[in-house]
């Protein structure tokens, strides 16, 4: 397919990068619960990682409530980390608050997921702007500097004339405005990398378009490296080049934006996209997908299920996906496409009975 | 095959030629400032409010009398020479009440700064920081919280040789925080996760900004009210001390007197005149108080806003009463309709309209 | 669990932190119980008298304040309040035990009557918003900031007299013993009517106005447009939605108010001569009394605790959400 | 087909005088019985405010200023839901057209449980029924949209957003109405639980035959799952037609821009065109057609007149009705 | 249960046609039981019934303090010349109201209890020897008592020794049944009120009429005169602004006020170490023109502190057998011009309205007392505007209670209305204003008097030799020498006496003490209120 190559950017330089990353939330116990020792956590993230490289776009999907934000906010050091590592670099960062968190925050800058709470009511777009220019030293020395460089954050993400969106408070601005402005602020602080956490989710398609070709746009003129997250699989196919995929804290499924939409490998995947909809699949024919196939609950994140965290929902379970934690394999195809599932793993699948492993 | 993707200046909507032209930006901000005078409670608890604090600044030099002199016209009616008639050493009630404002007015409005001061610095340090801040200063409040005010004020004041306005201002102000600091620590807490806050965080502001910039602001209709609140409390505590004897600073105020009406018993000796205006000037401004507080709460609060509209005007002049759950009907007519006319629903389903209907 | 030790731990030391207060800020204070008990006779009490009652209250020994306080905690955990000086030599628990019932019945009953009657019309007035209803909110912010001693005492000049059905001052009438009998009961409510109706009147309105609040703000959530589209009556969808979830946050501040019952009305008592706590608090102040005084601290800051802790019980009982574990 | 619902003129504005934002504009749409309308369109384009007005639960300060919605019932006569008093809405609201709102957190209460909410639909239109066979009715919903009954103790704040969306569903089917309007009841859902729902949907419309009115931005979910499908532009209706053929061929510029905005999963990648300028401001409406100032086909007329809904003289005209000077009309509709 | 009720006799009480109680009240506040007759604060003395109770061995009028006493449980009183002896015979037909004989015993066994308890002996009374013969009791005094003779006869309340040797503490002692001589007993302690009911049997006088006593505490002053207005006190001592119009006219016919005035008086301290104020000259002037009658009609309402005229600072009436003769007739007159006059003649200059001492500072002198001491207040202010005419700038300040009272102790004032001392001569006036024995330096508390730290010799040896005189004359030469210094050296300036009367009304009992017989003070918490109860009689018989 053409469309990959196209697809896939020369691969920059790594500015942002996570090993291992995991996070619990720890849970408050219950009365009866008092005398047993254990001390629950909600598992958000386990070992996941992570690389992004500058003029790379990584989308990250993955049903509600998999860990996708806790990610963006733990590698925007927003959130203390449980375990693993993040690195800027290659250097290991752990930053708390004060100049060194400022810092790290000129460099990771953080896009969050509502346009419609992440910017305060009572300020101008005119504030908002002026603060993220000032703390990270973009702000020039003169108010000519100033304003010269509002003009400019705003011009970037076309919203021009820049003078008429200044003064506004965010309400008189639509939601595609907003999300702009959000972004512009994140742009202030002239960051390496954007973590943008559903950007568009709350947006009607055709202003959804136009955010998202803005943030393509910004990758390729200043070499910016993103993370983004979203719902909406076929815009990460359009938009990304590579793509995650989290189920229940864990990373399942990476590789090129192409290949994992179009030939997923994890059996979650595959759902993820079969459920997405698609209009070629007109009403009158519509096929509801099986019963039995992926339905239920999504896990508890307090007590995961023990190995393949997939294999209650899983049609394709095996005996060792109730057991065995499955570990990244390579699938093949293309190379960098990769999955964590026991299904790829040969001599897993031949120990297994047949009947089990003709699902796949 | 290659796609092309859209250009950016094809998708951004508001950019040149199709941009539709701004409305006339200035004359929307104005409407904004004033919308607060708009409204009918505001207005009226301003109005309200501004005589007092009129009569606090010029009251002493405006009383018909020396509220001290003492005449020959004892406990008289209310007459010409006497608004409110006369007291017991032939004073003038009228004047004692208009130089009486001062210090109620100075002591519930600097308490009431006092304790709001405290209670936001205290309240939203405690609610933002959280942790080990938050405990200590939450039981610091809760200290405050328990320990009874008016007794503790009674205490105060006694330790003070001739309490000023000042120091009784400064009293109850230190006392009657705690509530206050109370709920804005709540607020604060609620706030702190707010997106924005987290975004600013992100943005890498400090903590004293974020507080200051980011919380305080939104939080304006919480101290507002709360301000009110002390205020209100404040007057009727300085009323109370002075009532029953405890704060005594030379000069008037409403509790003193009240304090000389009731120590002469001046309902019993037939001088209402004497003991009625006093209080119902503390009620009247307690309640310009309270209305501003509402149209506070009314103003910022934009479901409060909308949900405060409770009538229409029709172009033809007419009102609709609006009501949660019945959408008020305007037929074609300029009739206001609120109601439709009532048809009787029978159990199997159909019923025929007055209206004609069907092709 | 360990929240709940917590939160004991933060009530204990609150608790301690007030005690220590009330024990210290009144010595503070120049004077001592006997020159109080002097200057309020006025020339009744002969100076002679002097040295006999220093000797008489135990006054006599000079001890630090570290020590009183010392032993002020000693007595305290052998239950022992001391004796008041002001009703020596009555044990200030016993002093308390006898006017605590009045205050709490008094104070205590008219509170929930007048959080029950505001909370109701507060209801209705936030479900008739723009209905004739508004107009009982001017007339309750009126009343709401009416000083209650002023109006206590308007009501006594207006209402009682030789002849009226309500009685001037007093608990109940003054030949009758407490009792649960047929005279005395009737007595003692005549006696409350005139004072509950005082802070009734001054305090419904506070809660008229949160609860009418209240009920506008839930009334534009979205479950309620739900409950209207699920065709309920108007009652049901008032009651038992609107009013319901608009009654939570009112809840703790009633909870709060129950534990402010004898700190908050020292007037209504003194100017109905009412037997109740709050009376007596106000003698003690004046008299230097400072056994009785931290005996009666002692109740409110146990009462306010307890409110406190009722408070967030209540919360927790009628708010199914912050039951969730987790 | 026979109509169900048939919306007249109706105008329904946010205040009234000259601050008043006219909503709603003019809007003539029939449902008919057994299908799925969608609705799609820009935000603040009206779709809320039109499914909200049908039935006279907008917020203050909504008013409906004209037109009539006229309810056809299984057996009987139709009338007009504006012209119901009080009480006759009430017994027609849910038994008749239920509403299955945006944020079913916010739609349920959340100091009830989730049984309450479900018997007391009951309790109001069917007060004899008694209080066994209201719970059993209940458990029968829940298990109709796959929650298993013992959930019915629960607490709103206990279920997953997927459940108390579906627990919303049920409700809304509780006392088997002929109409169903669903307000953006996925938006806050992953694809697999959005999947999950609708196809519990559409089957139980096939099993009770209600029509359903479908409102959101997912216009691939719009196009997958309606039999027609209405875009809305400006609180008018600007085209309307059987959702294939929207899909395949819309006439109005404005649909065209938006099924031209959305990226496709499968397939090759096709251009993303998109549609320039922003949205109108409902309360200083442009003149004439409100889309010409973003209409790259505007010309003479469109500033000045406005096109009326109508049925286009295309061969599949019949179907079909638009509002653009590009199709002139036949004959408007309604 | 309702038959056993403690109330169950009221309701026929109800019925009764006519009165046969008498409700009494006293603004004093709380109550809790206590019936403790030595205790201060005990409800027995708040409310006065401990004198119902128990009773004193004489009676002693404080209206007319020069007559001689009454014997009451005494049936005679005898004082040794230098009266640091007495011989008291103790009647011997008073009975318990347990039914025991009343004995000289137990008069022994109370002034013993006095003797070793310092805390109940709130005289301070220096008690030496007590001995037994018969029905007599001897009583020896370290001190010669001539001024404490009625404290120690008619104010000590004789107690069964029975009954109170067994009392570990009678200091703390509640005294739960009182056992006591006296016409009444104790029915029931409540806190609305205390009842008692009058002795059937073995009461040594006339039984009282009035069958019972209904005791009621009222909170202050107000709900006092609110229920003296509406009849729901008939007796009481209170201070009631304006009685014409608060109390009188409720019930012209029967609502009666009387406030004799009594050994004791109020006025205003000058604090004498102050510049210029330690001047003779300045204080006469100041003096002079008080306008006490102002301060009677306006402050007093006309009655509650009665008007001092003499010049001598002795209240009219009680004081009228004290008075020197040089100063008998000669009365305040409220006199501006002379006071100027004497001003001008000192050195003082008037110009305009600013008085300047001879050193020509303007004069200026700051007024003090608490607030709540209304009466005090109205006295200050008139004052204030008194002192204006000559010219001498006066300030109130309303200090809270207890620091006045230590700034008044410790001389830090300048001028203050306080009262003195009261007793059977008018040596407790004037010690209290000018024994140079009391006197203490500046800064440190004066407790017992001389708070205007007046220094004179003469006036100390005076008191000292008016207090241990052994014969009336030399008592009248101290007493002159000491009314002099008084007069001559205004250390204070006296306004208004004390008062011994009450509030009552005779609509259902009469026989109260009036001007016309004033057979005792009308207060009713003094010794003498079981000589008034003996007299009153239903007013319709
Ligand atoms: N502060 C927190 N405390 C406890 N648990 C949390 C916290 N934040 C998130 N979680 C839990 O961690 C899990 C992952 O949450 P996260 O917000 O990262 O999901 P998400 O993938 O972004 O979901 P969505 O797509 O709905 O935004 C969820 O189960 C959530 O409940
Ligand atoms: N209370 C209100 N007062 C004034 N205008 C309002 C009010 N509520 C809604 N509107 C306006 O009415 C228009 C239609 O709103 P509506 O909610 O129906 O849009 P929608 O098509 O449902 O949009 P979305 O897709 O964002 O839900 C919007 O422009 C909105 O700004
Ligand atoms: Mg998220
Ligand atoms: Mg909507
Ligand atoms: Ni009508």
């Amino acid at each position: 397919m053409t469309s990959i190559q196209d697809a896939k950017a020369p691969a920059g330089e790594v500015v942002l990068e996570a090993i291992g990353l995991t996070k619990h939330f720890p849970v408050r116990r219950r009365l009866r619960q008092f005398f047993t020792r254990e001390q629950n956590a909600v598992h958000a993230v386990d070992d996941v990682n992570l690389t992004l490289r500058r003029g790379q776009v990584v989308a990250l999907v993955g049903e509600s409530g998999s860990g996708k934000s806790t990610v963006a906010r733990l590698l925007a050091q927003l959130y203390p980390r449980t375990g693993g590592d993040i690195r800027l670099h290659g250097e290991t960062t752990k930053v708390k608050g004060g100049s060194a968190f400022r810092a790290y925050a000129a460099r990771v800058q953080m896009i969050f997921q509502d346009p419609f709470a992440s910017l305060n009511p009572v300020h101008t777009i005119r504030y908002h702007l002026t603060r993220s220019l000032k703390i990270h030293g973009n702000a020039g020395k003169t108010d000519d500097d100033l304003e010269n460089a509002l003009r400019d954050l705003l011009t970037r993400v076309s919203l021009t004339p820049a003078e008429r969106y200044l003064d506004k408070f965010p309400h008189e601005l639509s939601g595609g405005q907003r999300q702009r402005v959000a972004i512009a602020r994140a742009l202030g602080a002239d960051p390496e990398a954007l973590l943008a956490d559903e950007p568009v989710s709350m947006l009607d398609v055709s202003i959804r378009l136009g955010v998202l070709n803005l943030l393509r746009d910004l990758k390729e003129r200043l070499n910016l490296a993103i993370l983004y997250i979203t719902h909406d699989i076929a815009s990460a196919r359009y938009f990304a080049d590579q793509t995650l995929v989290m189920y229940a804290g864990r990373m399942v499924e990476g590789g090129d934006s192409e290949t994992v939409t179009q030939t997923p490998a994890h059996p979650y995947t595959r759902l993820l996209i079969d459920s997405a909809p698609d209009p070629d699949r007109l009403a009158g024919d519509v096929n509801p997908l099986d019963e039995d196939r992926g339905n239920g609950e999504p896990p508890s994140l307090i007590r995961p299920p023990s190995g393949c965290r997939f294999h209650p929902r899983c049609p394709a379970a095996m005996a060792r996906c109730k057991t065995d934690l499955p570990i990244r394999l390579e699938i093949g195809d293309v190379p960098g496409h990769w999955a964590a599932c026991w299904l790829y793993d040969e001599a897993t699948v031949a120990s297994a009975t047949p009947g089990e492993a003709a699902a796949k | 095959m290659t796609i092309p993707t859209s250009s950016t200046a094809q998708v951004i909507p508001g950019q040149g030629a199709m941009a539709a032209p701004e409305p006339a930006k200035p004359a929307k901000a104005k409407r904004q400032r004033f919308l607060f005078l708009k409204n009918k409670k505001a207005a009226f608890g301003l109005i309200i409010l501004g005589v007092y604090v009129l009569f606090a600044i010029i009251g002493p030099w405006v009383t018909p009398y020396d509220p001290d002199a003492r005449s020959n016209d004892l406990i008289q009616p209310p007459s010409a020479d006497h608004w409110f008639g006369t007291t017991h050493l032939g004073q003038d009630v009228f004047s004692q009440v208009l130089d009486g404002t001062r210090p109620v007015v100075f002591v519930g409005f600097l308490a009431g700064t006092i304790a709001t001061v405290l209670s936001v610095i205290i309240g939203i340090t405690a609610g933002y920081l959280g942790g080990k801040t938050d405990d200590t200063l939450s039981a610091l409040s809760n200290v405050f919280l328990v320990i009874p005010a008016i007794p503790l004020m009674i205490i105060i004041t006694s330790i003070l040789d001739n309490a000023s306005n000042l120091l009784i201002a400064l009293i109850i102000g230190l006392t009657s925080w705690s509530w206050n600091a109370r709920v804005l620590r709540a607020q604060t807490l609620s706030l702190r996760r707010r997106d924005y806050i987290e975004a600013s965080r992100a943005t890498g502001e400090k903590t004293w900004r974020i507080i200051g910039f980011e919380l305080l602001p939104n939080l304006t209709a919480v101290i507002a009210s709360g301000f009110i609140g002390t205020v209100i409390f404040a007057v009727l505590s300085l009323i109370t001390l002075a009532f029953i004897g405890i704060v005594s600073a030379a000069g008037w105020n409403w509790g003193t007197i009240l304090f000389w009406a009731q120590g002469q018993q001046a309902l019993a000796q037939g001088a209402w005149w004497w003991f009625v205006p006093a209080g119902l000037a503390i009620a009247f401004l307690g309640t310009a108080l309270s209305l501003i507080n509402f149209a506070i709460d009314e103003f910022v609060s934009p479901r409060l806003r909308s949900a405060g509209k409770t009538k229409l005007k029709t172009a033809s002049g007419g009102t609709v009463r609006m009501r949660i759950g019945f959408t008020p009907v305007l037929s074609n007519s300029a009739e206001p309709h609120t109601h439709a006319r009532a048809i009787p629903i029978n159990t199997d389903g159909a019923t025929p309209v007055a209206r004609k209907v069907g092709n | 669990m360990k929240y709940f030790l917590q939160r004991i731990a933060f009530y204990l030391f609150t608790a301690w932190a007030a005690i220590t207060l009330n024990f210290f800020i009144p010595r503070l204070v120049p004077g001592d119980p006997v020159q109080s008990l002097i200057a309020k006779f006025r020339g009744q009490l002969s100076t002679e008298a002097i040295n006999s009652l220093y000797v008489l209250f135990g006054l006599d020994d000079n001890k630090g304040l570290w020590a009183q306080y010392v032993d002020y905690w000693k007595q305290l955990f052998q239950g022992d309040l001391g004796l008041s000086f002001t009703f020596f030599p009555s044990p200030v628990a016993d002093i308390i035990g006898d006017a605590l019932p009045w205050t709490v019945l008094l104070v205590g009953i008219t509170t929930v009557i007048s959080f029950l009657i505001g909370t109701g019309l507060g209801v209705f007035a936030g479900w008739r918003r723009g209905s004739w209803t508004d107009g009982l909110l001017p007339v309750t912010t009126f009343f709401s900031s009416v000083p209650y001693f002023w109006l206590g005492i308007i009501a006594i000049y207006l209402l009682t007299g030789p002849d009226s059905f309500f009685p001037s001052s007093g608990g109940f009438e003054s030949s009758l013993v407490p009792a649960w009998d047929q005279y005395f009961i009737p007595s003692a409510l005549q006696h409350s009517l005139l004072p509950a109706l005082t802070i009734l009147i001054s305090s419904v309105s506070g809660w008229i106005l949160s609860m009418r609040n209240m009920m506008v703000t839930v009334s534009s959530e979205d479950y309620i447009t739900v409950a209207h589209a699920k065709g309920l009556s108007e009652r049901r969808v008032a009651v038992s939605y609107a009013a319901r979830n608009a009654l939570l946050p009112n809840i703790s501040g009633f909870a709060l108010s129950l534990g402010f019952i004898v700190g908050g009305t020292l007037l209504v008592e003194i100017v109905f001569s009412y037997p109740g706590l709050g009376f007596i608090l106000l003698q003690a102040l004046g008299a230097k009394d400072y056994p009785l005084m931290q005996g009666i601290f002692l109740v409110i800051t146990i009462s306010v605790l307890v409110a406190n802790l009722l408070a967030d019980l209540a919360y927790l009982l009628l708010d199914p959400r912050t039951r969730k574990e987790g | 087909m026979e109509p169900v619902l048939e919306i007249r003129n109706l105008n329904v504005e946010y205040g009234l005088g000259d601050k008043a934002v006219r909503a709603v504009r003019d809007v003539n749409l029939t449902l008919h019985r057994g299908e799925v309308l969608g609705l799609a369109g820009e935000s603040g384009s009206g779709k809320s405010t039109l499914a909200y007005g049908l039935t006279r639960l907008l917020a203050p300060p909504g008013v409906i200023t004209g037109g009539e919605v006229v309810y056809h019932p299984e057996k009987g006569d139709p009338y007009d839901v504006l012209g119901l008093s009080d009480k006759a809405l009430r017994a027609f609201r849910w038994a008749e057209t239920a509403i299955v709102f945006q944020g079913a957190m916010n739609s349920l209460n959340p100091v009830h449980k989730i049984s309450t909410q479900l018997t007391d639909v009951l309790k109001a239109h069917d007060p004899k029924m008694s209080e066994h066979s209201r719970n059993a009715r209940a458990r029968e919903m829940l298990k109709l949209v796959g929650i298993s009954p013992d959930r019915m103790d629960a607490y709103p704040h206990q279920l997953s957003g997927g459940m108390r969306q579906r627990v919303m569903i049920g409700m809304a089917l509780i006392l088997q109405p002929q109409v169903v309007i669903m307000d953006e009841p996925t938006t806050a859902l992953d694809v697999v639980m959005q999947r999950q729902i609708l196809g519990q949907l559409i089957e139980l419309r096939e099993r009770l035959g209600f029509s359903v009115i479908f409102i959101t931005h997912d216009l691939s979910l719009l196009v997958e799952f309606s039999n027609r499908i209405a875009i809305m532009y400006g609180g008018r209706i600007v085209e309307e037609a059987p959702a294939a053929t929207i899909y395949r061929d819309a006439l109005h510029p404005y649909s065209r821009g938006l099924l031209s905005s959305f990226p496709a999963l499968r397939g090759p990648r096709r251009e993303l065109a998109g549609i320039p300028g922003s949205p109108p401001d409902l309360a200083g409406m442009p003149t004439g057609c409100s889309f010409h100032p973003r209409c790259p086909k505007a010309f003479e007329p469109c500033p000045t007149h406005i096109p009326v809904l109508g049925r286009p003289d295309s061969p599949d005209g019949a179907a079909r009705s638009v509002a653009c000077w590009l199709h002139p009309t036949e004959q408007p509709v309604g | 249960a309702c038959g056993d009720s403690p109330n169950s006799n009221n309701a026929n009480n109800a019925n009764k046609s006519s009165v046969d109680f008498l409700k009494i009240g006293m603004p004093n506040g709380t109550q809790t039981e206590n019936h403790n007759p030595f205790a201060g604060t005990s409800s027995a003395n708040a409310l006065g019934y401990k004198w119902m109770i128990y009773e004193p061995l004489t009676q002693w009028n404080p209206v007319r303090p020069a007559e001689p006493a009454i014997p009451w449980l005494a049936s005679g009183v005898k004082w040794a010349d230098d009266y640091k002896s007495a011989e008291v015979t103790v009647r011997d037909n008073a009975t318990w109201s347990d039914g025991q004989k009343l004995t000289a015993e137990d008069v022994a066994y109370t002034f013993n209890l006095l003797k070793s308890n310092e805390a109940l002996n709130q005289n301070a009374i220096p008690f030496d020897q007590i001995t037994v013969a018969g029905n007599v009791v001897k009583v020896t005094f370290k001190t010669p008592q001539f001024v404490n003779q009625n404290k120690i006869m008619a104010s000590t309340p004789i107690v069964p020794k029975h009954i109170w040797e067994k009392i570990s503490d009678p200091a703390t002692d509640i005294n739960k049944t009182p056992v006591g001589s006296g016409p009444y007993t104790l029915k029931s302690f409540t806190q609305a009120g205390v009842t008692l009911s009058v002795r059937t049997e073995g009461y040594w006088g006339t039984v009282p009429q009035v069958k019972e006593l209904r005791y009621v505490s009222y909170a202050d002053n107000n709900a006092q005169g609110t229920a003296l207005a509406n009849g729901d006190s008939e007796w009481s001592f209170v201070f009631l602004p304006n009685p014409k119009a608060t109390f009188i006219d409720k019930d012209p016919e029967h609502h009666k006020v009387w406030a004799p005035g009594v050994l004791g008086i109020h006025g205003l301290y000058i604090n004498t170490t102050i510049k210029p104020f330690d001047d003779v000259k300045l204080r006469q002037a100041m003096n002079m023109v008080i306008n006490r009658t102002d301060i009677f009609t306006q402050a007093e309402a006309s009655y509650f502190h009665p008007e001092i005229k003499s010049v001598t600072g002795l209240p009219p009436g009680a004081g009228d057998a004290f008075i020197a003769p040089e100063y008998k007739g000669k009365e305040f007159s409220n006199d501006v011009e002379g006071a100027k006059a004497l001003l001008q003649s000192a050195g003082y200059k008037l110009n305009g309205k600013v008085l300047s001492d001879p050193s020509g500072k303007p004069v200026k002198i700051k007024l003090s007392d608490p607030a709540p001491w209304s009466d005090y207040q109205t006295s200050l202010e008139i004052i204030k505007s008194n002192f204006a005419e000559i010219g001498i700038e006066a300030t109130v300040e309303k200090p809270n209670q207890d620091v006045w009272d230590k700034n008044v102790q410790t001389g830090a004032f300048e001028a203050s209305m306080r009262w003195t001392n009261g007793g059977a001569t008018p040596y407790d006036i004037y010690q209290t204003v000018m024994d140079g024995d009391l006197l203490k330096p500046i800064g440190t508390a004066a407790q017992q008097g001389n708070f205007g730290r007046f220094k004179s010799p003469e006036a100390t040896a005076a008191l000292t030799a008016y207090k241990n005189a052994t014969s009336d004359e030399a008592r009248t030469t101290a007493m002159n020498q000491i009314q002099k210094v008084f007069v001559e050296q205004a250390p204070m300036f006296p306004v208004g006496a004390d008062n011994v009367g009450a509030a009552y009304s005779d609509k259902n009992w009469t026989g109260w003490p009036t001007d016309e017989d004033p057979y005792s003070g009308a207060q009713p918490t003094q010794p003498y209120v079981s000589l008034i109860i003996g007299k009153l009689k239903p007013a319709n018989s």
